[in-house]
C-alpha cells in the first residue's frame, strides 16, 4: 500500500512516463524479429550469468573476510601472503588470471596419463571449474581489500568493550567487529557485486556461455548492432536491480 | 559492611578472601610513564573507590586490570589467579585472561555500548554469547535489569538515539547482566543527576553486601566517601594515599591531597 | 646475459618485448601511457560525481535522490560496451543528423573525450556508492560539532566530513582506480590504442599468447604496487589519530 | 574522395597483422590495396575493434569493410555486400588416433570446439546437436584445447588449419575432411560489408574483385601467403 | 552580577539587551514527544543553568537552540536575530543560522573532539577556517587556551590519547577560542575532578563578566548554584520550575523539584 502511494508522486509519475515512452519508441522503431530463435539460448545464458555471479560472490566473500582480516590486524607471516595476493589479484587483468588458469594451469592437467584416468579429469575437462575459481579468487582480491579498510575502521572502545567481557576472538569478532565492518561497507560491496555481475562475460574466453557471449554472437550472426546490446542492459538492469535490493534490504535491517 | 583491606597490618586478622592483587604496575605510553608503580589490594566484598586528578591514570589503571592495555611491568592477581604474563606484558594465555575477564566487568567511561546492537541486544550480549545462558532466560533477566536503571521503555532503541545519562544506564546494566565476581567502574555517575547518582550508590553497595568487589573510579568525592569502605588517591601514576574513607578524606595526610580536596565542601 | 636467456628459453620472449622495433615493448609502454592518462581523467571525473552524488543521496530532496538513484543503478548495471557504443556512435549520429539538417558538414567526435566522459559517468556511479558508505561511516558527532561551530556545509565537507572519512573510503576508491586502468580496454572500440588492445594485436600478430599476456600482467601490476603506495600514504595520513587496533591484542 | 576500408583492430594472421611500427600487412592487406587499384579507388585502411565495426560503418566513420567477413542471408539483412574475394571450405579436425568422420552422427557425443562469432558457430550448432559445443574466442585457443586433449575436435576454415596440422602443436591431429556445405550458413565466402543501398560503391568493389580475379593478381597474392588456392565459386 | 531574567516581570526595568529567547519549544523524535513547549529568556551576561532528571530533554533544548535538531515547533530569537523558520522547524535560511552559530559556541556532552586532529589542530580549527583569524594569531591563542586548561603539554596528541578530562577540557578550550557571545554547556564538568570544576567555575564567572551568555546543563546542583543566576529546572520536556538559585534551591516549589533536589546534601 505504501510503496503504491511512493510511487504516485509527481515527479515518479512523469518518470515513469518518460520511461514507457522509450519501450514505446524502442519496441516500434528497432527490429526484434531475432528474437524468438535466441530465446532459448539466452535463457541459458541468463542461468548460466546468475549462477556464476551468486557461487562466485559467495565464495570470494567468504575468502575476503579472512584476507581482510589478516591484513588489519594478522601477524607478517599472515598479513604479507594475504596483502600479495590481493595486490596481485587487482593489479592483474581478470582477463589473464582466467587465461593463465584455463589454457596455463589446465592444460597442464592432461599432460599426466593418470590424471586423464581419473574421476576428476570430466570436470577438469570442463570449463566452468576454471571461471569458477578465476571470478572467485577476483572477488576475494577485491573485497579483502575493501574488507581490510572495514575491520580497520571499526571504533577500537566497540572491540575493548567486548574483551573485557570475556568475549572469546572468534565470538568477539563474529558478533561485534564483522557486523560493525560490514555495516560500514555494505554501500561499496553492493557495488562491488554488481561489478562482479559485469566481470563475468569474461568466461567466454574459455568457452563458457554466457548472457554477453549469447548476444555477441547474435550481433555476429546478424550484425545488428544495437537491439541485442538493448536486451542484454535490461537483463543486467534486472539482476543488478536485485542486487541493489538485496543490498537495501540488508542495509535497513542494519541500524546505523 | 566489611571492613577495609588497607597495606598496613589489620590488628585482627581479615580472613576474607583476596579478590584483587596488583603489585608494582607500570606502564608507559610511549616516552610517557603514566603508572608508576601501583600496588592495590582488595578483599571479597570491597568497594575500592580511586579518585585523583584528570590524566593521574585512573583510566589506565582500570584498562590494565584487565588487560585492555598492556602493563610495562607489574604483578596482577584476580581471584586467586595470577595472570600469566610475557616478558613485555602482554598476557601469556590468552584463554586464561578470557576467562578471568568473564568475571571481571567494566564500564567505561566513554559508555561504548555497541553502536549496532539495541539496548536489550546489548544486554543479553554477553550471557547468551559467551556465559552461554539460555536467551529467554537472558532477556528476562535483561528486563529487569533495564527496568531497575529506569529504561524499561527503550528497550528496542540504539544507542545513538539515548541521552547520555540513559546511555550511561545501559552501560552499568550490561555489566551487571554478567553477574561479575569483580567490578570496575570507571565514572560511573558522570552523567547522571543527583537522583540516579543515588541509586547507583544503593546498587553498589546490594552488590557489595553480595560479596562482589568493586573498583570505582569517581570524581565525586561525597559519591566515594557514601559508597567505599576503601579509598585510593592517586597523584601521577603514583599512590600517594590511601586508607578508610573517614581518614583519607577527614584527615588527608599529604599536601596534595588536601589541595585536591579543599575545592570540596 | 643473453646466454641466460637463452638457456631459459626467453631469448624469444626478450626479443619481441624488447623496446626499439621489431620489438612491442615501445608499443605495451605507448599503451600503458595511454591507459593511465584516460583512466586518471575518468577517476577524477568519477570522484567528483561521486563525491556531490554521494551527499546528494544523503541529504538532497526526493527529486534528487530519485534521479540519483536512477543514475547509479542504470549506469552501474548497463555494461560499459554497451554505453560507449550508444553514447559514442548514436550519439556522433545524432549530432551529425542534426548537423546536416541544419546545412553544416559532419562532425568529428574524438573518440578519447567520449571515453573519458563515459568511463567517468561510470566511475562516478561506483563513487557515489563508496563515498556514501564512508560518509555514513563517520560518527555523526564529528560532523555535528563542525555544525554547531557555524561551518558552511562545503567547508564541513572539505575540512571534516571529507578527512573523517578517508579511512572508509580509500580501499574502495583504490579498488575503482585500478578498475578504471583496466577499464579503458573498452576504449579500443573508439579507436584508442590502449594497453589491452596493442597487448591483443601484439599477441595475436606473433602468436606468442603468454609472452604478450604477462608483460602486460606485470606493467598493470606494477601499476598497482605504486598506486597501492600511493593509496597507503593516503590511507595512513586518514587514519592519523585513530588508536592502531594491533595493539593490545590481548 | 577518399574511401575508408575498416579492418578488425584484432589481428588474424596471416591475413591481417600489424608489426610493431603499426604497418599492416598479410594476405587480405594486400588484395585490399589490388582491389581498390583495379576499381581506382583511393582507399585508407582503417582499424576499428571488431565490436564497433558495423556501427562505425553505419554512422561513416568507415564506408567498407574488408575484414574477412563470410557473406550469410541473415547479415545480409543489416549490411550489404560485395562479392566473395576468397572462400574456403570449412574442416573438421581431430586427433590422428580417433575415428572421426566430418558428419554430425560420427561426432555425436563429441566435444567439438569452434571459434566465436564465425560462421562455424553457427553451423556447429545447427548441425551437431548431439555434441557438446565450445565456443572460443580466437582459434588458436581451440587448437590448444584441442591438442591438450580437453576437446576431441575443431571445426574451421580449411587454410588456418592447414598451417595448424603442419605445425609442431598440431602434429597430433590431422584434417578430417569438409563438412557438408550449407550456403545459408557457410555463405559464400568472404565479401566487403558496404552500408545498405550504398550501390555505388558495392558496385566498384565488385568490379575491382572481378579485375583481380580475372588478371590473375588476385593469384599471385594468394600464392605468396598459401600453397593451395582459396578461392573456389 | 547582573540580576536574573525571570518570567516574571521585574520590579526594576532590566535594560541588558537579550541574548536567548526561546519560546514554546516543541520538539518530538517520531512518537516521542521530548520538549512539550519550553520558553526560556537570558539577557547578555545571563548564566542560566538547566537541571533535571536524565532524559528530561536538556541535550535536545540545547541542540534546538542551535539546530543542530529540528525544532518541531517554536521560535527562537539568538542576540536579537530570530532565526527564519519553515513550517516543519527546519532554518528557512542557510546563511543566517550559519552566522547566528559562529557567535554561538557549544560544548558537547561527549566532546566530539574531530579524530583526526591534534588537539591545537581541534582549536584552531574554527577560527581559522570559519572566522578567518590569521593561522598564526590563532596558534598563539590556541596555547594560551590550552594552558589555561592544563593541556600546554597535550597540544600535538589526538584526541583519542587523551584521558576523559582531558578531552573535555580540550572540548572547553575548543568551544572558547572562537569567542562567542553566547555558550552552550552540555555537562562540561562531567569528567573533571573537583579542582578542576573550581577552575571551570571561574572561567564562566569570567566570561560571564565580560557579558557573554550561557546557558549550561550540569546533574552538579552546587555547581549550578554558584555560576549560574538564573537557574531552570526540566521535566520531562516542560520547565517545572525556574528562578534565582537561591529561591529554587533554598525554596523549591514544586514537587518535583523537592524530590530531585532531596538526594543532594
Ligand atoms: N536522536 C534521537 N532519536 C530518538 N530519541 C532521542 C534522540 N535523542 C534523544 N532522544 C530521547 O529524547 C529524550 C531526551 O534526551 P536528551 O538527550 O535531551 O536528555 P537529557 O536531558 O540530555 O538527559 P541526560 O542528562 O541523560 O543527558 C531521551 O528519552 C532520549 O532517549
Ligand atoms: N592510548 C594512549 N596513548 C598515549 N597516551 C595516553 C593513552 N591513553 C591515555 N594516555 C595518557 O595517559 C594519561 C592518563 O590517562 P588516564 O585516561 O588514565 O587518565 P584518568 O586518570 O582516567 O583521567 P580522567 O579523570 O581525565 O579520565 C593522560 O595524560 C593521557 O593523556
Ligand atoms: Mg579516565
Ligand atoms: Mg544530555
Amino acid at each position: 500500500m505504501t510503496t503504491l502511494k511512493s510511487l504516485m508522486l509527481p515527479h515518479r509519475i512523469v518518470m515513469m512516463a518518460l520511461f514507457a515512452a522509450l519501450v514505446l519508441w524502442c519496441a516500434v522503431t528497432l527490429r526484434w524479429d531475432w528474437i524468438p530463435k535466441y530465446a532459448p539460448l539466452a535463457v541459458e545464458g541468463i542461468w548460466t550469468t546468475i549462477w556464476i555471479m551468486a557461487v562466485t560472490t559467495v565464495l570470494g566473500f567468504l575468502l575476503a573476510v579472512p584476507l581482510g582480516l589478516a591484513q588489519a590486524i594478522g601477524p607478517w607471516y599472515l598479513s604479507i601472503p594475504a596483502r600479495s595476493f590481493c595486490t596481485v589479484i587487482r593489479g592483474t587483468p581478470l582477463l589473464l588470471q582466467i587465461w593463465l588458469l584455463y589454457y596455463g594451469l589446465g592444460s597442464l592437467f592432461p599432460q599426466f596419463p593418470w590424471i586423464r584416468s581419473s574421476e576428476l579429469w570430466p570436470y577438469l575437462r570442463q570449463a566452468w571449474p576454471y571461471a569458477v575459481l578465476a571470478l572467485t579468487l577476483s572477488y576475494a582480491g577485491y573485497e579483502g581489500e575493501v574488507m581490510r579498510g572495514a575491520f580497520s575502521g571499526v571504533a577500537k572502545g566497540q572491540l575493548e568493550t567486548a574483551k573485557s567481557f570475556g568475549m572469546r576472538r572468534f565470538t568477539m569478532f563474529r558478533r561485534i567487529w564483522l557486523p560493525q565492518a560490514i555495516r560500514n561497507v555494505l554501500p561499496t560491496l553492493g557495488g562491488e557485486t554488481i561489478l562482479q555481475l559485469k566481470a563475468t562475460p569474461l568466461v567466454a574466453t574459455i568457452t563458457v556461455i554466457d548472457i554477453y557471449a549469447v548476444s555477441s554472437r547474435v550481433r555476429s550472426d546478424t550484425f545488428i548492432v544495437y537491439e541485442p546490446l538493448l536486451l542484454l542492459a535490461v537483463v543486467y538492469m534486472v539482476i543488478a536491480g536485485l542486487i541493489t535490493l538485496a543490498f537495501k534490504r540488508f542495509e535497513a535491517q542494519l541500524p546505523r | 559492611m566489611p571492613t577495609a583491606a588497607s597495606a598496613d597490618p589489620l590488628p585482627e586478622p581479615d580472613t576474607r578472601a583476596e579478590a584483587i592483587h596488583v603489585e608494582d604496575l607500570h606502564k608507559s605510553f610511549g616516552t610517557l610513564e603514566v603508572l608508576k608503580g601501583v600496588s592495590l589490594k582488595a578483599k571479597k566484598g570491597d568497594v575500592v573507590a580511586i579518585i585523583g586528578g584528570s590524566g593521574s591514570g585512573k583510566s589506565t589503571m582500570l584498562r590494565c586490570i584487565n588487560f585492555l592495555e598492556t602493563p610495562s611491568s607489574g604483578r596482577i592477581v584476580i581471584d586467586g589467579e595470577e595472570v600469566k604474563m610475557n616478558a613485555d606484558g602482554s598476557p601469556a594465555d590468552r584463554r586464561q585472561i578470557e576467562r578471568i575477564r568473564t568475571r571481571l566487568a567494566m564500564v567505561f567511561q566513554q559508555f561504548n555500548l555497541w553502536t549496532h546492537r539495541t539496548l536489550l541486544e546489548n544486554i543479553i550480549e554477553v550471557p547468551v554469547y559467551v556465559l552461554k545462558v539460555p536467551r529467554a532466560e537472558a532477556i528476562a533477566q535483561a528486563r529487569v535489569l533495564l527496568d531497575r536503571v529506569g529504561l524499561g521503555d527503550k528497550i528496542d532503541t540504539f544507542p545513538a538515539f539515548l541521552s547520555g545519562g540513559q546511555q550511561q544506564r545501559a552501560a552499568i546494566a550490561r555489566a551487571l547482566a554478567v553477574d561479575p565476581n569483580v567490578m570496575l567502574f570507571d565514572e560511573p555517575t558522570s552523567a547522571l543527576d543527583p537522583e540516579l547518582v543515588g541509586e547507583v550508590l544503593t546498587v553498589i553497595r546490594d552488590l557489595a553486601a553480595e560479596g562482589r568487589t568493586m573498583l570505582l573510579v569517581t570524581h565525586e568525592m561525597k559519591f566515594a566517601r557514601e559508597v567505599a569502605n576503601h579509598v585510593v588517591y592517586l597523584f601521577e601514576g603514583r599512590i600517594e594515599e590511601q586508607g578508610p574513607p573517614a581518614e583519607v578524606f577527614g584527615n588527608p595526610q599529604s599536601e596534595r591531597l588536601k589541595q585536591f580536596l579543599s575545592s570540596v565542601t | 646475459m643473453e646466454l641466460i636467456l637463452e638457456t631459459l628459453g626467453l631469448a624469444e620472449s626478450a626479443k619481441l618485448l624488447s623496446l626499439s622495433p621489431p620489438g612491442w615493448g615501445a608499443n605495451l609502454l605507448r599503451g600503458l601511457a595511454n591507459s593511465l592518462k584516460i583512466a586518471s581523467g575518468a577517476f577524477g571525473f568519477g570522484l567528483l560525481i561521486g563525491l556531490f552524488g554521494a551527499y546528494g543521496k544523503l541529504y538532497g530532496g526526493p527529486v534528487l535522490r530519485d534521479l540519483l538513484a536512477i543514475y547509479t543503478t542504470v549506469i552501474r548495471a548497463v555494461p560499459e560496451l554497451v554505453l560507449i557504443l550508444i553514447l559514442y556512435y548514436v550519439g556522433t549520429d545524432l549530432i551529425n543528423q542534426a548537423s546536416s539538417a541544419m546545412g553544416y558538414g559532419r562532425v568529428e567526435i574524438s573518440g578519447i573525450v567520449a571515453g573519458i566522459w563515459v568511463l567517468g559517468i561510470v566511475q562516478g556511479a561506483y563513487s557515489i556508492e563508496v563515498l556514501r558508505g564512508a560518509i555514513l561511516a563517520v560518527p555523526p558527532g564529528q560532523i555535528e560539532a563542525a555544525r554547531a561551530f557555524g561551518m558552511p556545509p562545503l567547508m564541513t565537507m572539505w575540512r571534516v566530513t571529507i578527512p573523517a572519512m578517508m579511512s572508509f573510503a580509500t580501499p574502495g576508491l583504490a579498488n575503482l582506480w585500478l578498475i578504471a586502468t583496466k577499464d579503458t580496454a573498452l576504449l579500443a572500440i573508439v579507436g584508442f590504442s590502449e594497453l589491452t588492445l596493442e597487448t591483443r594485436q601484439a599477441a595475436s600478430s606473433t602468436r606468442a599468447y603468454f609472452t604478450f599476456f604477462l608483460a602486460a600482467g606485470g606493467l598493470y601490476l606494477m601499476v598497482t604496487l605504486c598506486s597501492g603506495v600511493v593509496f597507503g600514504w593516503i590511507e595512513k595520513w586518514a587514519r592519523r589519530g585513530q588508536p592502531s587496533l594491533r595493539e593490545g591484542r590481548g | 574522395e577518399q574511401v575508408k576500408i575498416g579492418i578488425a583492430a584484432e589481428a588474424y594472421p596471416p591475413f591481417a597483422s600489424v608489426d610493431s611500427s603499426g604497418t599492416w600487412v598479410g594476405w587480405e592487406i594486400e588484395v585490399i590495396g589490388a582491389v581498390c587499384a583495379a576499381a581506382k579507388l583511393d582507399c585508407v585502411i582503417t582499424p576499428v575493434a571488431w565490436d564497433g565495426i558495423i556501427p562505425s560503418l553505419t554512422g561513416q566513420q568507415i564506408d567498407a569493410i574488408m575484414a574477412s567477413m563470410s557473406i550469410t542471408a541473415e547479415r545480409a539483412k543489416t549490411i550489404d555486400f560485395s562479392d566473395a574475394y576468397y572462400n574456403t571450405p570449412a574442416v573438421i579436425v581431430a586427433d590422428k588416433s580417433m575415428d572421426i568422420e566430418p558428419t554430425p552422427e560420427s561426432l555425436a557425443g563429441k566435444i567439438v570446439g569452434i571459434q566465436a562469432s564465425t560462421i562455424h558457430q553457427a553451423y556447429a550448432q545447427e548441425y551437431f546437436k548431439d555434441s557438446e559445443i565450445r565456443v572460443y574466442q580466437t582459434q588458436d585457443e581451440a587448437n590448444q584445447d584441442l591438442f591438450a586433449g580437453r576437446i576431441d575436435a575443431t571445426q574451421a576454415d580449411s587454410i588456418a588449419m592447414a598451417d595448424f596440422v603442419g605445425s609442431d602443436a598440431g602434429g597430433c591431429c590431422e584434417i578430417k575432411g569438409p563438412v557438408a556445405n550449407d550456403v545459408s550458413i557457410l555463405g559464400r565466402g568472404a565479401g566487403a560489408g558496404v552500408r545498405k543501398g550504398d550501390d555505388a560503391l558495392r558496385e566498384a568493389l565488385n568490379a575491382g574483385i572481378a579485375a583481380i580475379l580475372a588478371d590473375g593478381t588476385h593469384e599471385k597474392i594468394t600464392a605468396r601467403y598459401f600453397n593451395a588456392s582459396i578461392y573456389s565459386e
